[in-house]
């Protein structure tokens, strides 16, 4: 038992094992997110009741959670590569650290944008400063410092080390997003979904908002995956695997060019 | 008292992916002296970086010994004194500075007192290898050790080198000019170590007299 | 032999902050001359400055911090002497408590000495006075490790003191946030001892782990 | 020739700022997250904002503009490149023209590019809008110029110039001063054309006399 | 084309009020290759500089043809590319850069796009004499060139300074290390200036073949 985790986990480590294992992987998320995603927004759209407080404009909820619970997702995992990097030196953590950046950041700025146009019916204001509005606009900042810092280094190898530093200090605030609107009195929601309670919400308003929440992991999915495959390829463009596949597939190009 | 100061055994250095060394299989022993030659650019300065800990892209086995290290730069801090910095060195290595006598020693007396900053680059390297003497590593790693250095300057170097070989210490030294320029050292009639197309280690010894 | 370390390398660090006063002074400098502009701008409306003293002032720390903090470890890095600290079986983690409590002696010292003198340029009722020395005193050291941290990750970036401030800034936001608070409910004669609390949570915390990251991401600048 | 070089030097500078965005990325995002603190602080308070938006918005400008005119000439003076200058017959003045010029379009227009957000931001009421961008086109390469002179002098003087702030602030205060007041007028919907006016005649002095301090006080530093 | 490209005076340098160098008198000429030695301290980088309208404290009457220096530093920007770095020479003195090919000349035609803080410190002073090739100056003053350099370095840097000499261009090198050393080079038979105790400047000659 102990001895089959060790070799998973050293086959882990390889990167080449990672790339033959996710051959088909980008595929099936991809459909999974079209689905699910195209699912969960008709029906909240179009079918949900409007809530009987904000009418309709509620119906943004169906994109600003899905993004905000996914970008914090992201950054978790970033934080998690980083740890991993840093303890076992595993060259697919930088990897998966590096993938996760960009959408990521994407999702924390659309659920910022999406908040702030859900506030200005609600809250009156684009922009409220608050504690998990605050803290979203960190995480944005902290996926801008990932960036920046990567780019700064003219070593690879130290780039990775150095994010993954700074991924750890940066996980201080997951918690701090999450919990802010328990901690703090705030303008902003509280959870809907907990594993311990059944949520205020109707069936027909939550249901559409957990395909969507879903369809986006599976959209984060198809992304990590696919950037983490071109990372792969391109860090180890020298080994021999990589010669030999690119060779099976650049004449079949050549075919149809 | 061990003999072996330092093994590495199948030694890869790279730096950004690229190799530099490959498979370095090395055993410094006390009173060896190795100088480790190549020509700019083959590596001398990343694999005595490996070896002291400073450069980590490496694969293979190594163990060491305390060792203290020489690099490019002199280590000194330019806005203290010659002597606030042994005194710093003696403080991070636990021993005692005796800071005016060892600066004596490498020809600074009247100097002692002015940062480090106005000294001219030969004078910064005196100091440095005074702090170096300071040390009681057994194992020096020295890259370009001559630099900046007059004919004194690199008698004194020798010295110092013949001393601590002979109080039972060992030296890695990456440098561009044979140790026999001096006269002071005579090459081993073993045939060393061959790194790759022309970079090599070779042991050399003191010359008495 | 720990405590021997540390003392020469106390006395290496306050010596270095003497020789080179421009890592003091400059933040100083900063800080008084922000203090003067937010006097001049606001001019005539000492109520509405007043108001926002307590944001000001503490923003001003964060920022004069930063400034000083940048330069931290670069000289060492460049004269090649942290270098000699990792060859040299890694006393570097005395070090840099040692550096540490140097900025934190000479910088908490500058800005406790110029809190009177901000408090009245921007109207700060007294009664908030005894909040802002308390803030500064809990703050100011989780200020000057947290930014330690973003400057050893940068040292070895040319001269990129680069992402400093955007490194390091978010992490700070909690503590203007608290300390702005503290001061705010005290000028008001609220209770303060809530946020007070949460700066000396914070403390605790950065106080216990930033020395490990720095010293860490050192590592990571030497091999650069 | 001098054209030829001018171009030469220009490029070097543009690509120097391109390999180390730092230089300009720093300030821009310190500006950035400047701009967020002072909004945060002020929370819920827009009103109390909007009235000194002018006023935080130009500290936030200088200050930034210092950072980054900081290591303007620090590496060249590291690198020795600065001596090269002065050996080869002295282009250093057409040089520091063209770096002068570099750093005006890239951080200059950093802060154009930044005014519409830094306005939403503080809730500067869009009737100051064309103000806030006059006084930033007319005011910015003043206050580097400025600044320029105050990093030239302080180049030789060890790390990081002990006193650039001190030196060079007297100078900026009557550029932060005309600035806020022309943005405030018309805020208020009053004239503004003569602050406006000030800020020229400050360009006009500072274009043509900072170069020549500035290739002087290179040459003092470089002897040094 | 004067034959005479630097002539000093009663040269007194001093640094600090502290007095370096006494009344020297020199006169280079075009073809001279002059050997500046002596200890360390003693005053060559700050001789040289003064030369270089780098040092102002000195009193005297110095005249000197464009000159082209090369300090203890490469004086190359680290975030640039060597090319990027010639290429501004080039733009600085008006002449064409033909980079690649200069690098070429130095060994480094694989390394041209890389920023010159990648490189090794040989491999900056070979671009760093790549640049000084490049200047149309006749009158170059060199501090201590043959440091870090391997020893093809060495011979790439006499060649350099014998196609200077035999172009009518003229050398001040400061060194440690005689110039025969390479075998490049013959020192002439008269007796040079003795600037003060150990220190002195000698002329030289190249020696072909
Ligand atoms: C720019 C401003 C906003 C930001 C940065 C923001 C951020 C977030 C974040 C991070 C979450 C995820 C919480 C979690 O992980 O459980 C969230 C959820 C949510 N937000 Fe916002 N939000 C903003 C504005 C708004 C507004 C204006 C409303 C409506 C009044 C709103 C309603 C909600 C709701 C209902 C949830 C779901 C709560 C849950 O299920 O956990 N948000 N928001
Ligand atoms: N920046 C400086 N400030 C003040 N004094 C200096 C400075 N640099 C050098 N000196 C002093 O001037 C004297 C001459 O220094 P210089 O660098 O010219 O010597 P050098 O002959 O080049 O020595 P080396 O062979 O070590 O390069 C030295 O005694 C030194 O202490
Ligand atoms: N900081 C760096 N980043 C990336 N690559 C580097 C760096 N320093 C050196 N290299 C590369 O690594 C190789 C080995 O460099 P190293 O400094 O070890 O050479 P060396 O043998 O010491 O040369 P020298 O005789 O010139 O000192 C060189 O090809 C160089 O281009
Ligand atoms: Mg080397
Ligand atoms: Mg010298």
């Amino acid at each position: 038992m102990w001895s089959a985790i060790k070799r998973l986990w050293h086959k882990l480590g390889s990167p080449r094992w990672f790339f033959q294992l996710t051959e088909r992987w980008e595929l099936v998320l991809g459909l999974a997110a079209l689905v699910l995603l195209t699912w969960g927004t008709v029906w909240g759209l179009a079918f949900a009741p409007p809530d009987y407080q904000q009418g309709n404009s509620f119906r943004i909820i169906y994109l600003h959670v899905p993004a905000a619970i996914v970008a914090q997702s992201a950054y978790m995992l970033i934080g998690v590569a980083g740890v991993v990097l840093l303890v076992w030196r595993m060259k697919l953590a930088d990897i998966a650290l590096k993938a996760a950046i960009p959408f990521g950041m994407t999702m924390t700025a659309l659920a910022l944008a999406t908040g702030a146009i859900w506030g200005k019916p609600t809250w009156g204001a684009w922009w409220v400063w608050d504690a998990r509005t605050t803290s979203m606009l960190v995480l944005l900042f902290l996926y801008f410092g990932l960036i920046a810092l990567r780019q700064a280094f003219t070593q690879p190898e130290q780039a990775a080390r150095a994010c993954a530093v700074l991924a750890i200090v940066g996980l201080i605030n997951i918690p701090i997003i999450k919990y802010s609107v328990e901690w703090w009195l705030t303008l902003h929601q509280t959870s809907t979904f907990t594993l311990t309670e059944k949520p205020a919400m109707p069936p027909s308003m939550y249901l559409p908002l957990l395909l969507n929440v879903l369809g986006m992991y599976c959209l984060f999915g198809t992304f990590m995956v696919g950037r983490m495959r071109l990372e792969i390829l391109r860090r180890e463009e020298q080994t021999r695997w990589v010669q030999e596949r690119l060779a099976i597939t650049a004449p079949s190009k050549a075919a149809t060019a | 008292m061990t003999q072996v100061l330092l093994t590495a055994e199948g030694l890869e250095v790279s730096r950004n992916d690229r190799f530099l060394i490959g498979a370095l299989d090395l055993v410094v022993r006390r009173g060896d002296c190795w100088a480790l030659t190549g020509p700019n650019g083959s590596g001398k300065t990343t694999l005595l970086r490996a070896l002291a800990g400073l450069h980590s892209e490496y694969s293979g086995r190594l163990s060491l010994a305390p060792q203290a290290f020489l690099g490019h730069k002199p280590a000194l801090n330019l806005l203290l004194s010659p002597r606030a910095n042994l005194e710093w060195y003696a403080a991070l290595v636990g021993t005692s500075a005796r800071a005016e006598e060892r600066l004596a020693a490498v020809g600074l007396e009247s100097s002692s007192r002015v940062p480090c900053g106005q000294l001219s680059a030969g004078q910064q390297r005196r100091v440095a290898l005074a702090a170096l003497a300071l040390q009681p590593a057994p194992l020096w790693l020295l890259d370009e050790p001559h630099t900046a250095l007059d004919v004194s300057g690199q008698a004194l170097l020798d010295s110092l080198l013949h001393g601590h070989l002979a109080r039972g210490g060992a030296v890695v030294c990456a440098t561009h000019q044979p140790l026999d320029q001096t006269g002071r050292f005579q090459q081993l009639a073993e045939p060393g170590i061959d790194i790759k197309q022309g970079m090599a280690l070779r042991r050399w010894q003191p010359r008495n007299g | 032999m720990v405590s021997r370390l540390f003392r020469a390398e106390l006395r290496r660090a306050l010596q270095l902050l003497w020789r080179s006063p421009a890592d003091v002074l400059n933040p100083a400098a900063f800080f008084v001359l922000g203090l003067t502009l937010f006097a001049i701008g606001f001019g005539g409306a000492p109520d509405a400055l007043g108001a926002f003293a307590a944001i000001v002032i503490w923003i001003l720390v964060l920022l004069a911090a930063l400034l000083s903090v940048e330069s931290m470890f670069r000289r060492e890095y460049e004269e090649g002497v942290l270098e000699q600290w990792l060859a040299l079986g890694e006393p570097l983690f005395v070090a840099v408590l040692a550096k540490l409590l140097a900025y934190w002696l000479v910088l908490g010292g500058v800005f406790l000495v110029l809190a009177p003198f901000a408090a009245m340029a921007l109207f700060l009722p007294s009664a908030a006075w005894p909040a802002l020395f308390l803030t500064l005193l809990i703050g100011s050291p989780s200020v000057l490790a947290v930014a330690a941290i973003g400057a050893a990750l940068t040292v070895g970036v040319g001269r990129g003191g680069v992402l400093l401030t955007l490194l390091v800034l978010p992490f700070l936001i909690p503590v203007l946030i608290f300390s702005a608070s503290a001061i705010t409910a005290a000028q008001q004669g609220l209770p303060h001892s809530g946020a007070l609390l949460w700066l000396g949570v914070i403390l605790t915390l950065t106080l216990t782990t930033a020395p490990f990251l720095i010293v860490g991401a050192l590592r990571i600048g030497v091999e650069q």
